[in-house]
C-alpha cells in the first residue's frame, strides 16, 4: 500500500463505528506498529488547527467527531430535515390524503394504533387541517389536508395523486395478468 | 451462426435485434430485413420448442418484423414510391433511440456509485442526536405517499368502520308531532301512536321520549283503566300553552 | 461566528445528505458570499494531498466522500450491501433520466418492453419520483429521477450527465402517435 495514511483516514471515515487498531490492521494488511504510526499523524494533523470534526479514541477504536462545543449549532441540522418523515407521519398523511374527509377513530383503525400525536405534529407543521364535526354522534373532528401539503409534494390539486388503480399498474404480478398487448 | 441464445440475457426484444444487426455487421440505416426476420423468427421458435416461455414483447416484435417485412416485398406502386415511406424507418428510429440509452446504461454502470465505489461518513457519531427521534425515517414523495397507503388498506378488511348511520330523528320533531295528532283527535291509544308494524324500532324509541317529555311538560294526560288495558293519551294543555310550546333539540338533550 | 470554515466543515460532516449553499448559509446564519469563500477554501484545501476522503460537489451540494480508487479496500468493512442495478433498471434509468417528465409508455415504447416491475423497483429505492400528472387524455403519471438518484451517481444536477453522442431525440410525436397497444 502506497499511501497508508489515506487508507486508514478512509477506513475510520466511512466505518459505521468506531475502528480498533486491530481492525485497522487487518483491513489495511499492514502491521499494527506501520497503522499506530500512521493515526499518530492522523491524531496530530487533525487536532492542529480548527476543524469541523476531529479523530476520537473512543470505545476501543477511532472515530471522526464533531466537536462538543459546535452541538447547539448541529442541533439544528436534525430538526430542519424537512422533507423527512417518521414512518407513523407518512401513514397517517396517506391515510388523510386519500380518504379526506378523515376522522381519526378511521386514521387509527386503518393504521391499528393510536394516532393522536402524529396528527397534532402534522397539524402543527400545516400539512393538515380540520375541516368541520362529522354529523354522527360524538361529532368528531373531520382532517384533510393542507395547501401547504399540494405545495410540499408538487401537486396542482388532489386529483393529481395517482389513484390505487394507478398504483397497483405497476405492480408486476398484475401486470402478468395482463400482458402487454392487451392493455 | 449459433442459435444458442438465451432470450434472458436481453433486455428486451430491442436488444435482441441490436445483437443480431451488430453480429451480423449489418448498417443500422440499412437493415437487411429478411435476413432479420428468419434470424429473430428462429430464435423464438427454439425458444418455444424448448418449451421456453417467450415474453410477449418478443412475440410482438417478430410479428411487426414480419408485418414490415411483407411490405418491403410488395412492389412499389410508380406514382407512391417517391413519397412512400421506408417501412424499416419506425424501427430503425426505435433502434437508434434505443441504442443511445443501452450506452447510457453501460455509462451509468462504470459511474462511481455509492456505497459500490464510494462512500459517505457515517453521520451517527455526531454529538448532537437528538433525544426520541424516529430512527425510521423515510425520504417522501408521492409515490411514497401511494405506496404507504395502499401497504395500509391491502391489509385491512374493506370498510368495515363502525359508523352510526343517523336517521332523521329527532325527540323535539315527534313532540311536535304527536301534540299535532292530539290537537287532531282529542285523544289516542298509545297503541295507535305508536303501532309497531309500521315503524322502526327507532321510532318507536322516539316516539315514547316524546310521549315521556309531554308528560314531564305536564302537556300531556295519561290514562290507563286497569293492569295492560289500553293506555289513552289526551292533551292537558291551554291554546297558550302550546303557543309557547317550542321543544328545542339541545334543550332536549337526545341527539 | 468567528470560524465560519471550521461550522461549515462541521455541518457537511454530520449531514446525511449534501448540503446546499441555501441550506448552508441559512444553518450558518452568514451570508452565501462568505460561506461560499470558506467552502471554496474546503474544497481547495481537500484536493491537496492525498486524502482519504475528499470534498464532492453532488445533487446540489457538498459532500464528503471517499475516493472510488479505494473502492476496492473500503468493501471490506461490513456495510450494507450495495444496491445492484440490472441492465433493465439502468435502462429505465436511463431513458428517464433523459426525458424527464416521462411516461411508462414512452419508456416502454422506447424499451420495447414492460416496464412496471422495473419501475416500482426504481420508486422504492427512492431513485425515481412522480412528478405529478401529464396533461394529455388518460392524464398518465410523469416520471423522473430523484434527488438521490444524483447522490448515487455522483452527479452535481441533471445538467452534469454526460451529454449523448449524436443525440436526436425521437420524435415525440412518433411516441404519442404509435403508444405500445397498437404497435
Amino acid at each position: 500500500m502506497d499511501n497508508l495514511k489515506q487508507l486508514i483516514e478512509a477506513f475510520i471515515f466511512a466505518s459505521e463505528s468506531p475502528l480498533s487498531l486491530d481492525r485497522l490492521s487487518h483491513l489495511s494488511e499492514q502491521s499494527k506498529a506501520d497503522v499506530k504510526a500512521v493515526i499518530a499523524q492522523l491524531l496530530q494533523q487533525y487536532s492542529a488547527g480548527n476543524r469541523g470534526f476531529y479523530l476520537a479514541e473512543v470505545a476501543g477504536g477511532y472515530q471522526f467527531r464533531t466537536d462538543a462545543e459546535l452541538a447547539p449549532w448541529l442541533k439544528a441540522l436534525n430538526r430542519e430535515r424537512a422533507t423527512r418523515f417518521s414512518r407513523a407521519a407518512l401513514e397517517t398523511l396517506a391515510i388523510i390524503a386519500y380518504r379526506q374527509p378523515a376522522t381519526r377513530a378511521e386514521i387509527e383503525y386503518l393504521r391499528g394504533v393510536d394516532s393522536g400525536g402524529v396528527m397534532k405534529t402534522l397539524l402543527d407543521k400545516n400539512l393538515l387541517r380540520i375541516l368541520g364535526k362529522k354529523d354522527i354522534p360524538g361529532r368528531p373532528l373531520m382532517y384533510g389536508t393542507s395547501r401547504h401539503f399540494l405545495e410540499m409534494f408538487g401537486l396542482r390539486d388532489l386529483n393529481d395523486l395517482p389513484t390505487l388503480k394507478e398504483f397497483t399498474a405497476l405492480d408486476p404480478e398484475l401486470i402478468e395478468a395482463e400482458p402487454l398487448d392487451s392493455v | 451462426m449459433s442459435i444458442q441464445i438465451q432470450l434472458e440475457k436481453f433486455t428486451g426484444p430491442l436488444d435482441l435485434l441490436l445483437h443480431l444487426i451488430k453480429s451480423q455487421e449489418m448498417d443500422i440505416y440499412d437493415i437487411r430485413i429478411v435476413e432479420i426476420t428468419e434470424q429473430y423468427l428462429s430464435i423464438i421458435d427454439h425458444m418455444q420448442q424448448l418449451d421456453l416461455d417467450v415474453a410477449g414483447e418478443f412475440l410482438l416484435m417478430a410479428a411487426s418484423l414480419l408485418h414490415i417485412k411483407s411490405k418491403m416485398l410488395l412492389p412499389l406502386s410508380d406514382e407512391m414510391s417517391e413519397e412512400e415511406e421506408d417501412p424499416r424507418e419506425e424501427l430503425v428510429k426505435r433502434l437508434l433511440e434505443y441504442q443511445r440509452y443501452k450506452n447510457v446504461a453501460e455509462l451509468f454502470q462504470q459511474l462511481p456509485q455509492l456505497s459500490r465505489d464510494v462512500f459517505v461518513g457515517q453521520s451517527g457519531f455526531v454529538d448532537c442526536v437528538e433525544e426520541g427521534e424516529d430512527k425510521s425515517e423515510v425520504a417522501i414523495g408521492i409515490y411514497q405517499l401511494a405506496d404507504a397507503f395502499h401497504k395500509l388498506i391491502k391489509d385491512k378488511p374493506p370498510e368495515i368502520f363502525h359508523e352510526v348511520i343517523k336517521e332523521p330523528l329527532s325527540v323535539a320533531d315527534y313532540v311536535r308531532h304527536i301534540v299535532g295528532k292530539l290537537t287532531q283527535e282529542k285523544r289516542i291509544s298509545f297503541r295507535e301512536l305508536c303501532s309497531p308494524g309500521e315503524f322502526s324500532r327507532s321510532v318507536l324509541i322516539v316516539t315514547f321520549l316524546a310521549t315521556l317529555e309531554l308528560v314531564k311538560l305536564c302537556i300531556l294526560r295519561v290514562e290507563q283503566v286497569g293492569d295492560f288495558s289500553e293506555i289513552w293519551l289526551t292533551l292537558d294543555a291551554t291554546d297558550e300553552q302550546l303557543a309557547q310550546l317550542h321543544p328545542d333539540k339541545e334543550l332536549l338533550a337526545y341527539g
